[in-house]
């Protein structure tokens, strides 16, 4: 059954960036919006970020937006958009105080202020030393943004429709007109007509196989922009979080290292003390995953095994348990391992895309390298590249991407949506999906989904992880056209209509594999390091030639096309990166 | 950059109020019956432990006969302490018997009718119970 | 991370049944019982015992999961008679036999799948949002840290809904507001910011309010953040009676 | 729409392990609705003392039965469970920060009820196999010695009896 829905403004994922907009969005209520999620809002992954959401508050010490600013340029390996950076910075106080107004708990100085404390690649005075600047509320700080912000939209009276998965965008004439869901209780399909669509679908770990991201996380967002002609930017560079708990990949935020603990290997050593001499373990996450990954290389894991301790036994027990409560639980749970008493073991997890649906600095996304805007789609969010994370992203950084850009998207949706008027529908809506959902689920001998994707995160992980090479990239590359093959064969066991999760997620492995081709033939393409990239044949920063954006395209015959796109450059002229 | 536009209306609902004030029920009938489930309770500890010990352990029960009952409600003290178990027990029994009637006994309809019932048992007895300690004439005893 | 842990080669591992109550109402009259065989391993979470049935045994087998680590509230269900989220159990703390059943007292969708739309509204009931309109001031509102400890817990809901289908007062009458919400109402009440006390209050004093709370405590012992809910209400209680009578 | 299923009933309880806090409340329950079932009932038989004092000393031939020994003595541990369980519960609820230790609380509760059922048990029971006297027998002769007017009060054949 099909069911067709009007609406001004529609917001497809209710995380942080999505329910951000959203609450601007319903500032006006002459704005028909609605917000369309495939879970209820409250279970988006922007509810697992830890440690906390930066800006130059300067609570506790001298700090500046500039210096944030710097901090995230250099963080990015200098790949950030600069006039991007300087508008988060900028803006990020102001959003923070607004987040505060909206009743989010942060932690308190004892004067009553919003607490800061210090995080990896933060620094004072352009890369003096750690400043204090992460605001947070324990470690649970995206949970209550998360929260928050839905507390926010139900104040607003935002209409929801939950567990809804929007499975195409519709493209019509030059712009965005809506989008076509599926409702997983049922399986009805809805279409969206609509004057403006924000994606923030948030991130895509799901492609590796050790990942801190939830498996909802299967970039649904930008694989059905990609397949309907719009770019994805920067997709080589993934960040690969330093600390996620040993084989399970849970987060151990870097909070914890905020707060003064360290990393340790197989001697006991205290080894970002040689790859960082001035920030240690708080040098930006590239550099401590690549640290850690190096000292496994090397042998000096823990017996041997693929794995480093992270030592916060000397913090005390105060500090862990009012702290870092959330941490506490997750390593008893998941080790038995009680963090007051003994190190956690960590190896380097799937983390964040830095690359994403290009937008300008209003969330509009823009298709190719002179900045043309596809009118009525929008993105923000993790599942956006503005790009101010450039080839790194500082920790912290995203959510204040998502509620920074999420508000501007929310606003200029707004502005849009008051002189647009509402855009046909393109003729039969729905056939493309119907089809992709009928072969699907036709197939009854073939291989299971699972299967595929174990595969898929596999080779990514081995091969387009942390440490890349040309050859082993060639191999990926081959594989996953292979996997893209039996992909035609699989089987989804659950033929019915009633919640089947099992089609679902076999249609989420296409977007996954899609995703994996365009991060796999970015990264081959580039050769250089830098950042989140890291090449074993080409190991150092190449500005010359490789100062600039990937623009990955789907071209007619479903080959990838690389496109390149300058990068915005105002204050700060790129150097060597030390910590 | 700027950031003017961004800063207004921070934090606010949408105008013209986007939420409504929640409805309950205005009374304060629950808090009230719950307190009194509370102060009851305690009261009935002594009262009730009393009264257990008394006839079960200090009297016992075989030994027990009408005179001894006549005998003890000559004291109006015990008769009042009596008029106040029986009361607090009633009352308290009363208000528990509702609240898991109102757990079990769904159907307003049904609900209302399985009330009427109990509540008529309770307080009929309850009425009767005080009108006999209120009425009772120890000189029975003498006049035997 | 689960993918990675089920290979067969590593040692360790155990055969283990698991009993899933099955129920699709386009198909079955009622719900029934299916039993499947899995190989796991001792650190395993009952969510990887799930997803290893549901992606090579029989994909039919539905359920909520996303985060995979207890903080997003999507699996919350009965595992062995007691609410927990499936992904906050690890199977050596299980034995050889689970039985993993749908939470009681919502409509089932489908299998592990409840409707949660009444939960949600119950939620929305009681302001869960903060509420003050004076003109807020030009960087944050104060606020010490003993005011920000006094609501702390109760920050912590994830709103999975283990506590309120473990409450029999819920069970018994799904009008009752349930511990949940109340837990919502908390985090509001005493933050020392907020200036909506007063009608949140009042929904709860209402028939089917915090008196139909009769601190049996399951609310407490399944909640999978620790939340010290019966106390949380206890508060709410408290506050109320306070104001209405005192 | 296919038939709606929900777990809801009475019977939902049973089918939940709940811990210390669920079974105690369903205990709480059972008792104060089983004394307020037996206040019912001992209060009409209590009244009839005003009609007709004979026919409540008839009455109370069924208290004395030895079978009815074992409900007198359920009726003392409702009651006691109960308001020990009671005063708990009104504890929690002027102090919720004890509820930390809700689950010794309970513990505590009950060891009150158990160490006191032990004395009234033996009290209770043991005159029923003459392992003791009746509880208040001394009491009891006391007032047979003194007796002007106290029809039977000493039962032939009795212990008592003979004791006299
Ligand atoms: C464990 C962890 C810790 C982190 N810690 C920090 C930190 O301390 N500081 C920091 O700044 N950043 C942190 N991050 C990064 C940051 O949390 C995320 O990048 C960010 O939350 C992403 O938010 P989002 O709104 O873009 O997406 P999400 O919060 O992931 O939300 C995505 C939404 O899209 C919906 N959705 C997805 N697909 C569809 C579809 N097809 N149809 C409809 N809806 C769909 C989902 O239902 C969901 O509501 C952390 C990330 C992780 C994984
Ligand atoms: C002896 C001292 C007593 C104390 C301290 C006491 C205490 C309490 C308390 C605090 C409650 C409220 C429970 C709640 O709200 O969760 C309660 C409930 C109840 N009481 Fe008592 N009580 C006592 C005696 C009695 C007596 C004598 C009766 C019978 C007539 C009785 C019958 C009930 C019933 C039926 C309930 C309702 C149970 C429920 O809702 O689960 N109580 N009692
Ligand atoms: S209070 Fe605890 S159990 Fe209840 S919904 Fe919140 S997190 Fe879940
Ligand atoms: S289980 Fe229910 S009765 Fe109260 S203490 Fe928890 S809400
Ligand atoms: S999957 Fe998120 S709580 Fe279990």
């Amino acid at each position: 059954m099909i069911h067709t829905h009007t609406y001004d403004a529609l917001v497809v994922g209710g995380g942080g960036a999505g329910l951000m907009s959203a609450i601007y969005l319903s500032r006006d209520p002459s704005i028909k919006t609605a917000v369309i999620s495939k879970l209820y809002p409250t279970r988006s992954h922007t509810g697992a970020a830890q440690g906390g959401i930066c800006a130059a508050l300067a609570n506790l010490e001298e700090d500046h937006p500039e210096w944030h600013a710097f901090d995230t340029v250099k963080g990015s390996d200098y790949l950030g958009d600069q006039d991007a950076i300087e508008v988060m910075c900028e803006e990020a106080v102001d959003v923070i105080i607004e987040l505060e107004h909206m009743g989010l708990p942060f932690s308190r100085t004892p004067d009553g202020k919003i607490a800061q404390r210090p995080f990896g690649g933060h620094t004072h005075h352009f890369g003096q030393g750690p400043v204090r600047r992460s605001c947070y509320a324990a470690d649970r700080t995206g949970h209550m943004i998360l929260q928050t912000l839905y507390q926010n939209s139900i104040k607003n009276g935002v209409e929801f429709f939950d567990e809804y998965q929007v499975v195409d965008v519709l493209i019509n004439q030059g712009r965005c007109v809506g989008v076509v869901a599926y409702e997983v209780s049922t399986g009805d399909l809805h279409v969206f007509n609509a004057k403006a669509v924000l994606f923030s679908t948030g991130g895509f770990g799901r492609v590796w196989s050790i990942t801190s991201n939830a498996f909802a996380n299967t970039g649904d967002g930008p694989a059905i922009a990609f397949r309907r002609g719009i770019p994805l930017e920067d997709m080589e560079f993934y960040q690969f979080h330093p600390t996620g708990i040993y084989k399970l990949g849970i987060l151990i935020t870097e909070g914890v290292r905020g707060e003064g603990g360290v990393l340790r290997n197989d001697l006991g050593e205290r080894f970002m003390e040689r790859y960082a001499p001035t920030m240690k373990d708080l040098a930006s996450r590239d550099v401590v995953a690549r640290a850690i990954n190096q000292e496994i290389r090397e042998g000096r894991g823990i017996n041997g095994k693929k794995y480093v301790y992270l030592d916060a036994t000397h913090l005390g027990k105060d500090v862990i348990e009012n702290k870092l409560p959330d941490i506490a639980d997750f390593c008893r749970t998941y080790l038995g391992v009680d963090p007051v008493k003994d190190p956690m073991p960590i190896q380097p997890t799937a983390h964040y895309a830095m690359g994403g649906i290009p937008t300008d600095m209003n969330g509009r996304v823009i298709t190719d390298a002179s900045n043309t805007v596809l009118e009525g789609l929008y993105a923000a969010g993790e599942t956006a590249c503005v790009s101010v994370h450039g080839a790194n992203r500082l920790g912290t950084n995203s959510l204040l991407d998502l509620v920074v850009f999420g508000r501007r998207a929310g606003l200029d949706m707004a502005r849009y949506c008051l002189e647009a008027e509402i855009g046909p529908l393109p003729e039969n809506p729905t056939a493309d999906i119907e089809a992709t959902f009928a072969a699907l689920l036709a197939t009854t001998d073939g291989e299971p989904a699972a299967r595929l994707r174990e595969e898929l995160q596999d080779v990514m992980q081995d091969e387009v992880g942390i440490f890349r090479e040309g050859k082993g990239m060639e191999r990926a590359r081959v594989k996953i056209r292979e996997l893209q093959e039996r992909y035609a064969k699989v089987v989804v066991m659950d033929k019915g209509t009633r919640f089947n999760t099992d089609l679902m997620e076999a249609w989420e492995l296409g977007n996954l594999l899609d995703l994996a081709q365009v991060t796999t033939e970015s990264a081959i393409n580039r050769t250089e390091s830098r950042g989140g990239h890291m090449r074993e044949d080409y190991l150092t920063r190449n500005d010359a030639e490789w100062l600039k954006h990937t623009l990955a395209y789907r071209d007619a015959r479903g080959e990838i096309e690389l496109r390149y796109k300058p990068v915005t450059i105002t204050k700060f002229q790129p150097k060597e990166r030390v910590y | 950059m700027s950031t003017e536009e961004s800063t207004a209306g921070r934090g606010e609902a949408r105008p013209g109020g986007g939420y409504d004030v929640p409805r309950g029920g205005r009374s304060n009938f629950e808090v009230w019956s719950w307190v009194f489930m509370r102060v009851s309770g305690v009261i009935l500890i002594f009262l009730s432990v009393y009264h257990l010990v008394w006839w079960n352990l200090v009297v016992g029960v075989e030994h027990l006969d009408s005179e001894l009952v006549i005998d003890r409600w000559a004291n109006p003290l015990y008769r009042l302490l009596n008029i106040a178990l029986l009361t607090f027990a009633m009352l308290h029994g009363l208000n528990g018997a509702r609240y898991s009637i109102e757990d079990y006994v769904r159907k307003p309809g049904l609900q209302l009718a399985v009330k009427g019932v109990v509540y008529t048992i309770v307080i009929g007895s309850l009425i009767f119970g005080i009108f006999a300690l209120l009425t009772f004439d120890p000189s029975i005893l003498t006049n035997r | 991370m689960a993918e990675s842990r089920r290979k067969p080669t590593e040692a360790g591992r155990s055969k283990v049944r698991i009993r899933v109550l099955r129920y699709n109402p386009d198909t079955d009259k009622q719900p029934a019982y299916r039993d499947y065989t899995v190989s796991v391993e001792p650190t395993d979470r009952v969510l990887d015992a799930l997803n290893a049935i549901k992606w090579y045994q029989d994909g039919s087998v539905t359920y909520r999961r996303s985060c995979a680590h207890g903080v997003c509230g999507s699996d919350a269900m009965r595992i062995n008679g007691v609410n927990r989220l499936a992904c906050k159990v690890l199977m050596r703390d299980v034995g050889a036999e689970v039985v993993i059943e749908p939470l009681m007292g919502f409509r089932i969708i489908k299998d592990l799948v409840v409707d949660m739309e009444s939960f949600f509204a119950q939620y929305r009931s009681v302001l869960p949002y903060f509420v003050n309109d004076s003109r807020p001031p030009e960087r944050e509102r104060l606020q010490s840290i003993e005011e920000r400890e006094r609501f702390d817990d109760t920050t912590k809901c994830i709103l999975c809904a283990a506590c309120t289908t473990s409450c029999p007062s819920f069970w018994a009458n799904e009008e009752f507001v349930g511990p949940a919400t109340i837990v919502n109402a908390h985090r509001f009440v005493f933050d020392s910011r907020d200036d909506a006390a007063a009608p949140r209050l009042e929904r709860l004093n209402g028939r089917e309010g915090v008196w139909r709370c009769r601190t049996v405590f399951n609310c407490t012992e399944a909640c999978p953040r620790d939340i010290r809910i019966t106390q949380a209400i206890g508060e709410v209680k408290k506050a109320i009676m306070y104001g209405q009578i005192a | 729409m296919a038939k709606e299923y929900r777990s809801r009933s009475l019977g939902t309880a049973l089918r939940y392990k709940g811990r210390e806090g669920m079974w105690t409340w369903m205990l709480h329950r059972a008792t104060g609705l089983g004394v307020l079932l037996f206040l019912i009932i001992h209060v009409i038989e209590t009244g009839l003392i005003v009609i007709s004092p004979e026919f409540y000393d008839e009455a109370l031939l069924l208290y004395k039965n030895p079978f009815f020994r074992i409900a007198e003595l359920l009726i003392f541990f409702s009651v006691l469970f109960h308001a020990a369980n009671g005063l708990r519960i009104v504890v929690q609820d002027f102090w919720p920060a004890v509820m930390r230790r809700q689950r010794q609380l309970v513990w505590a509760a009950t060891a009150v009820v158990v160490i006191a059922m032990i004395p009234v048990t033996w009290m209770m029971v043991a005159p029923l196999f003459g392992w003791a006297d009746e509880p208040g027998t001394g009491r009891h002769l006391e007032r047979c010695r003194s007796a002007t007017t106290a029809p039977a009060c000493v039962l032939e054949g009795s212990a008592e009896a003979e004791a006299l």
